[in-house]
């Protein structure tokens, strides 16, 4: 990885938190699928 | 319920069935989650190997690669969800309430995004990290509204009234926009900041601009990722709470 | 048109009688303007700077948060319903709660005013500035707001959530409202900001009344 | 005037309460709604009214003239009584949005026996007497079909007599109702149309 | 005991449901916060200066904006008549009712107010005294606040008048706040700022559940 | 346990719409309050309850021990139904604050009726379908005296029927109700108590 000069705590930081932020939205919305799913398959849906 | 023997159906009525879209779209999902994961690899390797730091500003414009398409998604998803927001009003399809409802959410994460790459930007460039200049201000205002939609789509009991409603919302945000981008530039430029620096003077060199293109493509589709899983959920839990009213007043699945 | 006046009357009624909801409003303006002093120090310079700007804060938070009262009561005990089979179009009764409202909460408070200019150690070319732009820019308040309260009558309790809903849309005003008073351009930028001041609230009276019926028809179905 | 549906079908959200009605109420006549808790009949007194979509087929008011303004009058669960305004002023507020009538808002008020009440606050009055001035709505603005869920409830037995009268005026007068109750409304040919248990 | 946590977990669990209450009222917070630099400027030095009390009258209207959900909607419903036949004290429902509301009602607009601190460029130990402030402050806006709710509620008029009845007993705990923050008279102060308003807070929290009851049963006869 | 009222008057404000009441209702046996609206029957039920003050008398419960909490149930005209909250959630809250007895939230939901619709959001029931979750609380929290303000409002036959049966039940496990209703509850062996129309 090339140096990030004098800056590199904020651009260390700007990725961290955009990626932290996409990972939290991803888990939220996979986590919320799988709950509707699960709640679903318990009443016998067969339409998946 | 199930129609799937119905002869044929033009393409529109095919999707304007949730079921339908469901099984349409499902296949979609891992594909474009593939291809988007291999967007973002390659996105980050241009940033923090191949690609180099710009004369000005040195290093911190790699920033850019995820500031830029934050910043155009969270308008982008606005405009999709007005869109949307007409497909309710005006031809009533089913999906369109649907669309709306999952881009809200997703509309506010990109935007609270944008607004943190943005100050992270700017405390090297400018020594803070807020300035009250006229773009980051009416982005400001933006997540507002995103908020305030997703307040909105919570407050309500019963989601189908609620589509209805928060589209007049929408479209009444969409036409206020411009008007509050323009007073906010009318009133930044009424008090200049003193030392302002804009990166979007020269041209940027290619160099840059082929990181820049690769995590646009990574975010964009992201989005369009996320979206439609967002949609089948919500097309889910639609038939999910039917099917538990039903259940309540014992009719038979 | 004696279903718009009965509209009118009877807001204008309810508005002043026992309830004192008028009174409310007014002492809530003024509360808002007069603690400031007590978070910000008393320095009178910097009192007399920012005063244009804390009264037009103070008056679009009371004008917000009146808005509850618009819709809400009507619909909890049935009025709404009523109104959807009146011999008049919604349209023209949120048009006449929206005059009943600015009458109602806007103009006590610009009559209210001058006690906030004066514990604010405002001027008196400031001030008549002040109430200029108030009287300018509060119906694009009541007009706002009349659509935020449309919008979430449907919902049971709605609280806070039309202030949040409209005051991002409601920040041009605020902007122009200000800009009015305290010109950092000079007089040129005050009146072209008076000018959008009078036209953002032609626009939305002129708009809110049929965004509003279409979404209280449409959030009671 | 004839209100007719075709293939009714209306319920709440998704939930169908009442599928394929094909009612049919002529002037004059009167239609009892009955049915367990939870059957449908304000769903389908609202749905009659207008103020909810049906789910699917129509409703159809035969004779009446759309240009002419509203011909319905919908009383719901709720008496659209606002505490704090007296008696009379609600009731000339009622006339002035649905339009007036012969029928002046005091002479209302003594055909439902509310007279004395007039200047008294309208949060004053019993639950009883909240309903009866819903009646004289009903009165003051005269509409040709009436749509009243449960008019009785709360009302006394001097109460249910005026009602009856009120509606036995209102058919002899060539008007229509459809009633959805649980008790007994003297409405002497009325049908009825029970509302099913669901299982 | 199970009775206060019954009446703590249901009052949590309708402010988290999906009405949203918490996020409408921690939007509140912030939009309250982000519209004064439009009415007051953006000058930077302006804003840092003012910014510990834009904080804190946000926080002290937002919170007292959020009473009007403490008490009326159970009086409205019937559930106050039902608490005051309950096997439990009317004191150890407003108990509940207050840690609740704390909970729900000041501790998000403190998660919330860095990013309030940072539009309004406030420098990082500043902000950390006022977290701290409003950390040790806001237990007696609730506590206040539940009585000013309580008595509202008791004289059957809702909307602002609790805030405007509550408002001017506040004002101390406004002062000590931003006194604690901000001191004019150096460290010292501060610190007997912060000394006051700790004990403001047990004070209030230690009376108003018994101060609110009485006004809640004499208000219902 | 015993309810017995010494020249009870009861009123609102400076009204006295029942004076010199000399009622005794023992354990075991029921009082009908009957009347015409607005003769003061919900404005009893609050007195007995304590919930208003008596104008002059007072009402005692015999046999009742104070230090052993609160021993009267009263339903007034409302539920106390929050809309979000699910069924399950509001039958608990109740059983929490009023103190939990034999009968588990889940079974008093089914003995109500209730059963299938435990997790549902209580908004969603329907009027008479709220009434009965009302009579559930009366079933969680086992208390010897049951003031009902028209329990059977909104209630279809077979809810009827089962307010009849649960009010059976309380009696003879030596519960004492007085209930006020224009309805006809089927209370074999109550006593009636008329409140005057006024004039
Ligand atoms: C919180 C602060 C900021 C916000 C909210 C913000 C917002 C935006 C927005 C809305 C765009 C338009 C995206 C599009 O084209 O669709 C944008 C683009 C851009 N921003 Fe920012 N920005 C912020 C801070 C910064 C800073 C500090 C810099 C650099 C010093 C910067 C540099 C750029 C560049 C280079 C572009 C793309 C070129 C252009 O469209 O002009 N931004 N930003
Ligand atoms: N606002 C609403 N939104 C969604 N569903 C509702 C709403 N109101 C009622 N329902 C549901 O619709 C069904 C029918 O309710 P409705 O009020 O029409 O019944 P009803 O026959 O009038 O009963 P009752 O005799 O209890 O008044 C009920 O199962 C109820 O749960
Ligand atoms: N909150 C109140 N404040 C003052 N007066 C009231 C109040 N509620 C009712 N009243 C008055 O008290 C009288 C008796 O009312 P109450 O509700 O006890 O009658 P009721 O017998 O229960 O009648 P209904 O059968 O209509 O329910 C009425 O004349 C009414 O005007
Ligand atoms: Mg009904
Ligand atoms: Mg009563």
């Amino acid at each position: 990885m090339i140096a990030l000069g004098e800056h590199a705590e904020f651009i260390f930081a700007a990725y961290a938190g955009v990626f932290v932020g996409l990972g939290l939205l991803i888990g939220w919305i996979v986590y919320d699928s799988r709950r509707v799913r699960a709640r679903l398959e318990t009443l016998g849906d067969k339409r998946g | 319920m199930s129609i799937d023997d119905t002869p044929k159906m033009s393409w529109w009525n095919r999707l304007a069935h949730p079921g339908q879209f469901l099984a349409w779209t499902r296949p979609l999902i891992w594909p474009l989650a593939g291809v988007t994961t291999a967007l973002y690899l390659l996105g980050l390797w241009f940033a923090f190997f191949n690609s180099p730091a710009d004369y000005q500003m040195g290093d911190t414009v790699r920033i850019m690669y995820v500031h830029v398409p934050t910043a155009w998604l969270s308008q982008f998803v606005y405009a999709a969800m007005a869109v949307s927001a007409l497909g309710t009003l005006v031809w009533r399809h089913p999906l369109a309430d649907v669309s709306m409802k999952a881009a809200a959410p997703l509309g506010a994460a990109f935007t609270a995004m944008a607004l943190f790459t943005g100050s992270m930007w700017g405390r090297p460039t400018w020594g803070t990290f807020w300035e009250w200049d006229g773009r980051m201000t009416s982005t400001l205002i933006l997540l507002f509204i995103y908020l305030g939609i997703v307040a909105l789509w919570r407050a309500f009991d019963d989601q189908l009234r609620a589509a209805r409603v928060v589209a007049v919302f929408t479209l009444v945000g969409a036409v206020n926009v411009p008007i509050i981008k323009f007073s906010v530039d009318w009133w930044s430029t009424l008090h200049q900041p003193a030392s302002v620096f804009r990166a979007d003077g020269p041209t940027m060199p290619g160099s840059l601009l082929t990181p820049l293109f690769v995590m646009f493509f990574a975010f964009t589709l992201l989005f369009v990722t996320l979206q439609l899983l967002a949609m089948h959920t919500e097309i889910r839990r639609r038939r999910l709470v039917t099917l538990e009213r039903r259940a309540a007043r014992g009719d038979t699945l | 048109m004696s279903g718009f006046l009965g509209v009118l009357r009877r807001d204008l009624r309810l508005s002043f009688s026992g309830g004192g909801e008028v009174l409310t409003l007014v002492l809530f303006f003024i509360i808002v303007g007069a603690i400031v002093p007590f978070a910000i120090g008393p320095d009178r310079a910097l009192l007399a700077s920012i005063a244009p700007g804390i009264i037009w804060i103070a008056a679009f938070l009371a004008m917000l948060l009146g808005l509850d009262r618009l819709f809400r009561p009507d619909r909890d005990d049935g009025t709404l319903a009523l109104y959807r089979m009146a011999d008049m179009s919604m349209a023209g009764v949120v048009a006449a709660k929206v005059i009943a409202h600015w009458l109602t909460a806007a103009l006590p408070l610009i009559l209210a005013s001058p006690f906030l200019a004066m514990i604010l150690a405002m001027d008196g070319p400031t001030f008549w500035r002040t109430v200029l732009s108030l009287l300018l820019g509060t119906p694009a308040l009541a007009a706002f707001g009349a659509f935020g309260a449309a919008i979430t009558v449907a919902i049971r309790r709605g609280g806070l959530l039309a202030p949040i809903l409209i005051a991002p849309l409601c920040v041009p005003v605020l902007i122009f409202g200000v800009g009015a008073i305290a010109p950092l351009g000079g007089p040129d930028q005050a009146s072209s900001a008076m000018l959008f001041l009078a036209a953002l609230s032609l626009m939305s009276l002129a708009l809110s009344p049929f965004a509003a019926a279409l979404a209280i028809d449409w959030g009671e179905e | 005037m004839q209100l007719k549906t075709q293939g009714l079908a209306c319920g709440r959200g998704d939930a169908v309460l009442a599928a394929d009605l094909s009612l049919k109420v002529a002037a004059g006549s009167a239609l009892l709604l009955r049915g367990p808790n939870g059957a449908g009949k304000s769903t389908l007194l609202l749905t009659l009214a207008g103020l909810l979509h049906p789910i699917s087929g129509n409703v159809v008011f035969e004779g009446a003239d759309p240009e002419a303004g509203p011909f319905i009058h919908h009383c719901g669960h709720k008496n659209a009584v606002r505490p704090r305004l007296s008696v009379i002023q609600t009731l000339k507020f009622w006339a002035d949005i649905n339009g007036h009538g012969d029928v002046t808002p005091a002479t209302a008020l003594d055909r439902v026996g509310l007279g004395r009440t007039a200047r008294l606050d309208a949060g004053y009055l019993s639950a009883g007497q909240q309903r009866r001035l819903v009646l004289a709505r009903l009165l003051v603005s005269p509409r040709p079909v009436w749509l009243l869920d449960e008019p009785s409830a709360a009302l006394d037995a001097a109460g249910r007599d005026l009602l009856a009268a009120l509606l036995a005026d209102h058919l002899r007068s060539g008007g229509l109702a459809v009633v959805a109750t649980h008790d007994d409304i003297a409405l002497p040919g009325a049908a009825t149309l029970t509302l099913g248990a669901r299982a």
